[in-house]
């Protein structure tokens, strides 16, 4: 995500010295690690994510069951043996949930991911460069803000056979890209005319160099945001998209869950945790990021960072 | 043209010359004025020489340093660097080999370091763009060594810290620091130690003297600071609402100020040893650059000002060789008369 | 309006409420041969000539037409109208009406659904009767051109400039109920006061609102603020009957969803693999597991049972005896040279037996029955690979032949022979890339063909008997389809406010709201309790 | 001035761009609407129907693609949509303009209420930092909105209209009643609205609290900020006109476009409640491929995003006097 | 800490530009042993280490001191505008009679501007960018009670003149202001009341002589009539000599040297101090080369044994390095040295 590439790597904590390093631990991702580690709700959003991460790259390790063998009674309750119950095709309702996270966290996170890096190349380039190449950009963001995703999704499932995880990522990055890009372009007009851009500019720094480690360092907690939109408008289109027959039920993830608990009712026909599970874990997803937000605050804004408070020797 | 020429010395072309350098800008809502920042402006900086720039706040003193950094491109005229037009600049390696040679500090400290990245970030990518042949550890030395230089100490501590850790003078000198750190030619430094105390000022000024004598570095210092123009500089010009009104060798513009304006600030010069002169209190007009029309800016608050000033803009004339003034009345020049310009020119002040 | 509300109140008034997921919201079209809109139109407003009953066998009941007759080597069909039946504008319904409205669809083929001009030469009146004449013997024709057509009043269609767009927003039909107010959310049916059977209907106000998905209409039934519902309720048992002791459903089976092959693909055109295919399908699970066993298991002559029971050749069935069994397709595929791959899938000269198989994806049971299948399959060695798309996109591909597998199924008629003949009949088939009516797998068989061809000529019960039966023999011999389960008609129904339901003891009618023109049967049947 | 007419003309080119993919991308959908009513109606309509509808449709008549274009540009301007093919045969123009109305008052009084809210909370967390309502709100807005909304959607119908009969389930209005202008008719569809409009407003408010909070937090630690401090502003001032206009301009960005997605509704809300507007519509439309209907749909929304767009660099530049071209 | 006598509200009546009298009753301003400390990774760093200041009205004192000696953020303190990671660690505050640490944000609302206004270092930032001139001082007035639109235009224009600036500036941005003007602007803000105590600090650094002199003299004249008191931070002596009534020497966070200002120039007693008077190149006299006061300001954080201007002191001894110096009260002069310290290293006096 944009992360990595907005705080350079060039500045590693060998280039400023011994002070340096006894001061700031670890540069960059020092700054990040103790961001996340200071505030405890960074904390609590990153222990949800890792226990996402987790579950994403060993299912097998905390679900014992294959997710789609459907060789249960259908329709169960909770009980020892099925944490959760079973579905009304008999699958153990847990190990989809376990197996599910990794199709959603890869949908949420590279949608999102793609989506934002879109966003802020072309927003940020827009809004800097200005002239004509605003205009066109514009043009071209204008375009994609208003491009229909459900006909583009059908279209291209069509051509690509099977709607499929890359088609409906592709599909996500190329509807969702655009509305981060317009607020990125907003917020980085009101930048282009700050004195450290120019300073930046006559240093002799590359255009791209000055949106990326210039630009965007500075509207890191909008560019936050703007992920954790996209990441969330991922989730929720996915898993409409899904809901309504476009994607690939046969996928296992928590928009397909849906789909398959809302096409049997499992509200109102006995089985509520079908339904009520992923939509839980979507939100726990949702809840992870946003909690790991509070983290940015710090990340983007050196002037809040908490410091230790250390008595004079 | 004319006396800006004259004042390089003939031995070698200037190292940095404009041409009727102009800079607009437009302001206000749909109706819209034009301020004029810069008008007409020639100036020459030879090899090796530290001018100084000086002159009323708003006069445009800034707005010239950043056309000559390429910040604005001008509305016309030409900026000619080494011979060369830097219009004609386009490819990178020129640009960059042009903003290497000459570097720009801001006269805004505050903004003009980026909030995000530590002081470290800062110099090491100056290092990074100008100073190739240094790896990483030569960067940090000479990092270190340039920050020492400007008095920031100790410069380890300073590299890790962020810009709003640091008070307004001490990321003044980091500015500075990084313009040195470039190895350039020119320094294009726009009051580059008002925030700074005495002391550290006085150390700084040594070091652009020192600059100049030892590594022929030139130095454009735009100041309010007269004192300080005359410690280092070897010439001095004076702007007035985006003209230069004169221009000169140090010590004879200070001396033997030709334009009422040059007159009216050195009058205003205060020595903190003396009493202050009570004189009156002249805030006069501010000068008008919206829209200026023909004539001499100053007029309005010239004791000198006579009919012709509000018709004829004066052109500058070189009183002396080398030192040159825009004014009707105390160097009329062949716009106003047919006297031939600058011989046997009055100094009413002299008198 | 005196309309009753929807709220439960609205049975003690007498008012019956329709819950059908419709899928959009009404249009206040009401032209009948509108696709569109047929669902909303005939049978309330608009009558066919004759009622046909799929669940009793096709058995007649003579309506608009008081009676009919074959001649001609059932080349000539003559419908004599009923006398004293009028339009709901007053007007008298005649034969001449009749007689316009076949010769509106040979002018407008866009209105011509069942395509029964394709088969008919003429159709005139004469006095009383109107006589149909066809090209050849058309015996099966009946049931469209009885059955699925809606006379029209000609003083009115007559003057229609365009009566393919022709709205009809204020339909004048002879049909039990008048349409008295129309919404995008909600359409008022009222008696007619001038039907021509006198006292009916007894439910006076019908209210039939659109919803748009599946869980409203389902509470809407499930509360009882909605007595008749027509859609696919999943755990009905949870979610409906167990609400109310006068909650009960019906879903009779009325045709096939099968496992479509499409014959021009190899090794699908190898009757090893398709033999293979369907031993290896454990039907009753697929039954079970996609559908809650809503729709039995299918069998593969072809024939739906119990609704076609008594055409069934059992002992034919049980001597190919397609049930589930792994071991004989194992074998199947083994002896015809097959190998088994690393990846336990069976190969024939480097190729696979590796197909997609298309579905709809909106479509969660289908779906889910193909993951039955699929996961079925790859015991034997056969490996799926379901694609999923839009309907239409699927339609696409099934009409023009580009798929390997599909899961589908077609619309049946009152004997199995229509379905048949669907599947069954090249006349009906298309090349690869055009579109096909039916037959999607491209089934060809001068023999099939012809023995299609001479039920059309009569109509002895016994020769059609015996011809379906050598039908099921070419589906048991071939193969060319694979029936998985059987398409049911979705019909609950509340006992406590109307009686005179159709139940599985009368079977007066197809039950569900949206079969045409049974919904009139069943209107007309229900009675306040 | 000259900037205007700029961005008018780009606005032109933009929208010009737009429906021309308008036309295109439906035409890549596989199959045709007699195609699309045939699969609607499966195993309702005998195969044989696909000839009748294809006619019907005008499927078959061989027009050329580009007069096909051209007809549809002409058509555009002139305001003539054809007709539905969902909605066989009204026209388009009818279809849409009932439902709109339905749609923007449902959707637009939520977004507009959703994009109040959450910049007020947003700011307002931000100024609090660390405290409570800044701990609690803004994750707790922000999860809400991670849930998909037909999920809480049918959580709520069930909830609140069907376990306890607290409000209607699903529709515009009650089927009985008339659409008139009376207080009776307006009471009605808005004890209809209340459950939608909840549902779209508490899943979208979380975006709005997120970007203000983190926008107004960069901006909170500006000098101006201390200056206005340092003047005696009091803190509402301080809030909004300095620290809260500075920060807002992306979320008045997003707003606009928001604005301008109002057209197209929330589908999937619709879906659930049975709701009478355009949303669920331009998914049939899609569904259908009902060309003219989607078409009309699309450019409605085309042109009221990219009017709001519009408009939105024209305020951005009002608001912002940096955003100001120079020279 | 002082009783809490409400500041007497200002009035909506009293036009700003009438002279209010002002009883000489006390200090204006008193603060007290006040230390802040940021704290930095390396612990904390003492920008402010136990400063005691008395202003009278109508007073003007002068704050000089190294670059980064911690004289904004005295400023900062005193007006209550300190922002983490800067924190107050000791002593008070006591403005009209108040203890400003302990005030509620409302009491202190009530104080700022109408009777303490700043003049911020970073004129650029402290603008708001996206406000005309205009628009922010008519916000300052409003924000004190002054509605009336006309009262407000006209009293901005009169101080945007009495600043030297075009009032035509009143509807440009900040960013279309050049450095000087915008100090100019942030002054004329400041003025817009007549308050009893203006911070400024460094505000006239980006204006040439001719207006800065102009300036100065407008506001000592203000200050003539309307009886402020200043605090003034700058770096030129000349102003300081000419405009002060009193000049307070920073130095590494401490007050080194508290002086009326002519008997500080006439003889500055702290080594830092003459260091300082040394410094000035002039402009008519020889032109000689200065060298300044050798050797590096400190670093906060990591303060040197003793005194801290020993390692560059020219007249540190042992003791100096040991010894941490009182400020020793002599007259009205106060020191921080252990030269004038009874018992100091040697006994000479400058
Ligand atoms: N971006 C801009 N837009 C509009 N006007 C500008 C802009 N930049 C500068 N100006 C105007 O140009 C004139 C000259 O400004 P400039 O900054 O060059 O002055 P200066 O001589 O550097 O003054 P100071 O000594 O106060 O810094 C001023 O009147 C200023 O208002
Ligand atoms: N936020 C901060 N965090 C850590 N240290 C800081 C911070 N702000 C200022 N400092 C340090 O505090 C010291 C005092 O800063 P201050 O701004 O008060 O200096 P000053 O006397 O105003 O200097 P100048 O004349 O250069 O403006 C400086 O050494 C600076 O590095
Ligand atoms: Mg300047
Ligand atoms: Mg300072």
């Amino acid at each position: 995500m944009a992360m990595t590439t907005m705080l350079p790597q060039a500045q590693g904590p060998e280039t400023v010295g011994p002070a340096r390093a006894g001061r700031r631990r670890g540069g960059t991702w020092g700054v990040i690690a103790r961001s996340l580690l200071s505030n405890r709700k960074a904390t609590a959003g990153l222990v949800i994510l890792l226990g996402f991460c987790f579950l994403a790259a060993f299912p097998g390790l905390v679900a014992h069951d294959n997710p789609q063998a459907e060789v249960y009674l259908p329709g169960q309750g909770p009980s020892g043996a099925h944490l959760l119950g079973t579905t009304a095709y008999g699958q153990d309702l847990f190990a989809q949930v376990v197996y599910s996270t990794r199709e959603s966290l890869l949908i949420a996170v590279s949608a999102g991911a793609l989506a934002t890096v879109l966003s802020v190349v072309v927003g940020v380039t827009a809004a800097y460069v200005g002239g004509l190449v605003d205009d066109v950009l514009s043009l071209v963001t204008d375009i994609f803000l208003v491009i229909p995703a459900f006909p583009l999704i059908v279209v291209i499932a069509a051509y690509s056979k099977n709607a499929g995880d890359p088609v409906l990522i592709a599909v996500l990055v190329v509807v969702g890209w655009s509305y981060g890009a317009r607020q990125l372009r907003v917020q980085a007009l009101s930048l282009r005319n700050r004195d450290f851009l120019v300073a930046a500019r006559l240093r002799g720094e590359r255009t791209w160099r000055i949106i990326f480690s210039e630009i965007l360092p500075t509207m890191t907690s909008l560019i936050v945001a703007i992920f954790l939109g996209a990441t969330l408008y991922a989730i929720v289109t996915a898993a409409g998209l899904q809901f309504v027959g476009l994607g690939n039920p046969e996928t296992l993830s928590w928009g397909t869950m849906l789909y398959w608990a809302q096409n049997n009712e499992a509200l109102q026909a006995g089985s509520p945790l079908w339904a009520i599970m992923p939509g839980l874990c979507i939100a726990a997803l949702g809840a992870g990021f946003a909690l790991l937000n509070y983290a940015f605050d710090e990340i983007s804004n050196p002037a809040l960072r908490p410091v230790r408070r250390r008595r004079k020797p | 043209m004319s006396g800006a020429d004259g004042a390089v010395p003939a031995t070698s072309g200037p190292l940095l010359a404009t041409r009727g350098l102009t800079r607009h800008f437009r302001i206000g809502g749909l109706r819209g004025h034009t301020l004029h920042a810069v008008d007409g402006l020639d100036l020459t900086i030879a090899e090796r020489e530290i001018v100084a720039l000086v002159g009323e706040s708003g006069s445009g003193k800034s707005t010239v340093a950043r056309l000559l950094a390429m910040v604005y491109r001008p509305t016309s005229g030409e900026i000619v660097f080494r011979g060369q037009s830097v219009s004609s600049f386009k490819r990178r390696r020129d640009l960059l080999g042009y903003r290497s040679q000459v570097p720009m500090v801001f006269q805004d400290p505050f903004s003009s370091l980026n909030p995000a990245h530590t002081i470290g970030y800062h110099m090491e990518r100056g290092l990074k763009l100008h100073r190739p042949e240094l790896d990483r550890e030569g960067r940090r030395s000479e990092a270190e060594r340039v920050l020492q230089l400007a008095g920031l100490v100790p410069p380890s501590a300073v590299l890790a810290k962020y810009p709003f850790e640091l008070s307004g003078g001490q990321r003044q000198r980091v500015g500075f620091a990084q313009a040195l750190s470039f190895k350039p030619k020119l320094v294009l430094a726009d009051e580059p130690v008002s925030m700074l105390d005495v002391s550290i000022r006085i150390g700084l000024l040594n070091v652009m003297t020192s600059l100049r004598d030892d590594q022929h570095v030139s130095l454009l210092y735009i100041t309010h600071d007269i004192a300080s123009a005359r410690y280092v500089s070897d010439r001095v010009l004076v702007m007035y609402a985006g003209h230069l009104v004169e221009h000169g060798p140090t010590d004879e513009v200070l001396h033997q100020p030709l334009h009422p304006y040059t007159r009216l600030l050195l009058s205003a010069v205060p020595d903190p040893r003396a009493e202050l002169k009570v004189t009156s209190s002249d805030l006069g007009e501010p000068p008008r650059v919206v829209g200026p029309g023909e004539g001499c800016r100053f007029r309005w608050r010239c004791p000198l000002a006579q009919d012709v000033c509000g018709r004829v803009t004066p052109r500058l004339q070189e009183a002396t060789p080398g030192h040159a003034a825009a004014c009707h009345v105390t160097v009329p020049g062949p716009a106003a008369g047919a006297a031939p310009a600058a011989q046997g020119a009055r100094l009413p002040g002299d008198a | 309006v005196a309309g009753a509300s929807v709220r439960p109140a609205a049975a003690a008034s007498g008012a019956l409420t329709i819950s059908n997921e419709s899928g959009s919201l009404w249009t206040c079209a009401f032209n009948p041969y509108n696709p569109a809109v047929t669902g909303t139109t005939v049978g309330f407003m608009y009558e066919p000539l004759v009622f046909v009953n799929t669940l009793q066998n096709g058995k007649a009941t003579p309506w608009l037409a008081s009676a009919y007759k074959w001649s001609d080597g059932n080349k000539v069909l003559t419908f004599t109208i009923r006398k004293g039946v009028k339009w709901s504008d007053g007007q008298p319904l005649t034969a001449a009406d009749v007689a316009f409205t076949y010769n509106l669809l040979k002018k407008n083929p866009a209105m011509d659904l069942n395509a029964i001009w394709s088969v008919l030469r003429s159709v005139t009146q004469q006095g009383d009767n109107v006589v149909l004449t066809f090209k050849s013997a058309a015996v099966p024709y009946f049931y469209y051109v009885a059955d699925q057509i809606w006379p029209l009043p000609e003083h009115i269609w007559a003057k229609v400039k365009n009566p393919v767009t022709f709205a009809d927003s204020n339909p004048v039909g002879s049909g039990p109920y008048l349409m008295s107010k129309c919404t995008g959310q909600n359409i008022t049916y009222t008696a007619n006061p001038g039907f021509w059977q006198k006292g009916r209907p007894y439910v006076k106000t019908v209210q039939y609102p659109a919803f748009t998905s599946n869980t409203p209409a389902n509470e809407e039934l499930a509360t009882g603020q909605a007595q008749l519902g027509a859609q696919f309720i999943p755990n009905i048992k949870a979610f409906y009957t167990s609400k109310s002791p006068n909650y009960h459903y019906w879903f009779p089976p009325i045709a096939n969803v099968s496992m479509f092959i499409n014959l021009t693909v190899a090794p699908l055109n190898q009757l090893v693999v398709r033999q293979a295919l369907a031993y290896g399908i454990d039907r009753p699970r697929v039954s079970a597991i996609g559908e809650y066993g809503y729709e039995p298991p299918a069998n593969q002559a072809g024939i739906v049972t119990p609704t076609f029971g008594s055409w069934l050749d059992k002992s034919l069935l049980s001597k190919y005896n397609y049930n589930y069994n792994p071991n004989k397709a194992i074998s199947i595929l083994e002896k015809a040279g097959y190998k088994r791959g690393s990846d336990g899938i069976f190969a024939k000269n480097g190729k696979e037996l590796s197909f997609s198989i298309i579905n709809v994806g909106g479509n969660s049971d289908w779906v889910a029955a193909v993951q039955v299948i699929q996961s079925e399959l790859q015991q034997v060695g056969i490996k799926l690979t379901p694609e999923n798309m839009t309907g239409t996109a699927f339609d696409n591909a099934i009409y023009n032949g580009k798929y390997q597998l599909a899961y589908n199924f077609e619309s049946g008629g009152p004997a199995p022979y229509y379905e048949l003949r669907q599947l069954l009949y090249s006349g009906n088939t298309a090349p690869i890339g055009k579109p096909a009516a039916s037959n999607y797998e491209r089934y060809s068989n001068p023999a099939t063909d012809a023995l299609i061809n001479q039920y059309a000529t009569t109509t002895s019960v016994a020769v059609q008997h015996n011809i379906v039966d050598q039908l099921q023999a070419v589906m048991l011999k071939d193969v060319p389809v694979i029936p998985m389960t059987e398409e049911v008609d979705w019909y609950q129904y509340d006992t406590g406010s109307f009686t005179g339901w159709v139940t599985p003891q009368n079977p007066y009618a197809q039950p569900a709201i949206y079969q045409l023109p049974d919904d009139e049967q069943l209107l007309l049947h229900l009675k306040p309790r | 001035m000259q900037y205007a007419l700029r961005r008018l003309g780009f606005f032109v080119a933009t929208l010009w761009a737009c429906l021309t993919i308008n036309f295109v991308l439906p035409r890549l959908m596989p199959g045709n609407p007699a195609l699309a009513m045939m699969s609607r109606f499966k195993g309702r309509l005998n195969g044989q129907a696909l000839k009748a509808l294809e006619i019907a449709f005008g499927v078959n008549n061989k027009q050329s693609a580009l007069t096909q274009y051209f007809s549809y540009l002409g058509n555009t301007l002139t305001g003539h949509f054809g007709t539905s093919v969902t909605f066989f045969p009204d026209s388009v123009s009818r279809v849409v303009f009932s439902a709109l109305p339905w749609t923007l008052g449902l959707v637009g009084v939520t977004t507009v209420l959703a994009f109040l809210a959450g910049t007020l909370v947003g700011t307002t967390a931000a100024w609090k930092r660390g405290s409570m309502l800044d701990g609690v709100l803004p994750p707790l807005l922000v999860i809400i909105s991670a849930f998909p909304y037909y999920f809480l959607a049918m959580l709520v119908l069930l909830f609140f209209a069907v376990d306890h009969h607290w409000f209607p389930q699903g529709f515009g209005y009650a089927n009985t009643d008339t659409i008139a202008f009376n207080l009776h008719f307006i009471g009605d569809v808005l004890s209809h609205a209340i459950l939608p409009a909840f549902v779209i407003l508490i899943t979208s408010i979380g975006g709005w609290v997120l970007t203000m909070r983190n926008n107004m937090i960069s901006t909170l630690s500006e000098d101006y900020v201390r200056m206005a401090r340092a003047k005696g502003l009091s803190p509402a001032r301080i809030m909004f006109a300095y620290a809260g206009r500075n920060a807002v301009l992306p979320n008045l960005t997003g707003f606009a476009m928001s604005l301008g997605f109002v057209v197209s509704g929330a589908i999937l809300v619709e879906y659930v409640f049975s709701y009478p507007g355009v949303g669920y519509m331009l998914l049939q439309a899609v569904e259908n491929e009902d060309y003219a209907l989607m078409q009309t749909l699309f450019l409605f929304i085309t042109v009221a995003v990219l009017a709001a767009v519009l408009v939105m660099d024209f305020v951005t530049v009002l608001l912002d006097p940096r955003a100001r071209k120079q020279g | 800490m002082s009783p809490q006598a409400p500041l007497p509200p200002p009035s909506a009546a009293e036009a700003p530009d009438v002279a209010a009298p002002r009883t000489a009753s006390g200090p204006v301003l008193s603060v007290q042993d006040l230390s802040v400390s940021y704290w930095g990774g390396a612990g904390p760093a003492r920008a402010v280490d136990q400063v005691n200041l008395e202003l009278a009205p109508g007073e003007f004192v002068a704050v000089v001191g190294e670059s980064g000696c911690g004289k904004s953020t005295l400023l900062f303190s005193i007006a209550k505008l300190l922002t983490p990671p800067a924190e107050v660690t000791g002593g008070q505050v006591v403005f009209g009679g108040q203890n400003m640490v302990a005030m509620t944000d409302k009491q202190l609302r009530a104080v700022r501007w109408r009777g303490m206004s700043v003049v911020m270092q970073s004129a650029m930032n402290a603008l708001n960018p996206v406000a005309s001139v205009r628009a922010q001082f008519a916000d300052a007035m409003k924000a004190h009670g002054e509605r009336r639109k006309d009262v407000v235009l006209a009293r901005s224009e009169e101080v945007l003149r009495m600043v030297g600036i075009d009032p035509v500036h009143l509807s440009s941005y900040p960013h279309q202001l050049s450095g000087g003007m915008r100090q100019r602007v942030m002054i004329a803000m400041a003025l817009l009341f007549s308050p009893e105590l203006i911070l400024m600090d460094e505000p006239t650094s980006a204006l040439d002589v001719v207006a800065q002199r102009s300036l100065m003299v407008q506001v000592k004249q203000l200050q003539a009539q309307l009886g402020f008191a200043i605090i003034f931070v700058t770096h030129d002596m000349s102003l300081v000599s000419h405009f002060s009534d009193r000049v307070v020497v920073m130095y590494a966070g401490q007050v080194v040297e508290q002086s009326p200002t002519r008997p500080l120039f006439d003889g500055p007693m702290h080594p830092y101090a003459q260091g300082l008077l040394e410094a000035f190149p002039s402009v008519y006299g020889p032109r000689v080369p200065l060298l300044g006061i050798p050797g590096n300001p400190p670093d906060l954080a990591q303060l040197p044994q003793g005194c801290n201007f020993n390692p560059r002191c020219p007249r540190a001894t042992d003791r100096c390095r040991a010894e941490s110096p009182r400020l020793v009260e002599l007259g009205d002069r106060r020191v921080r040295c252990l030269l004038y310290e009874p018992g100091g290293t040697d006994g000479a006096k400058p």
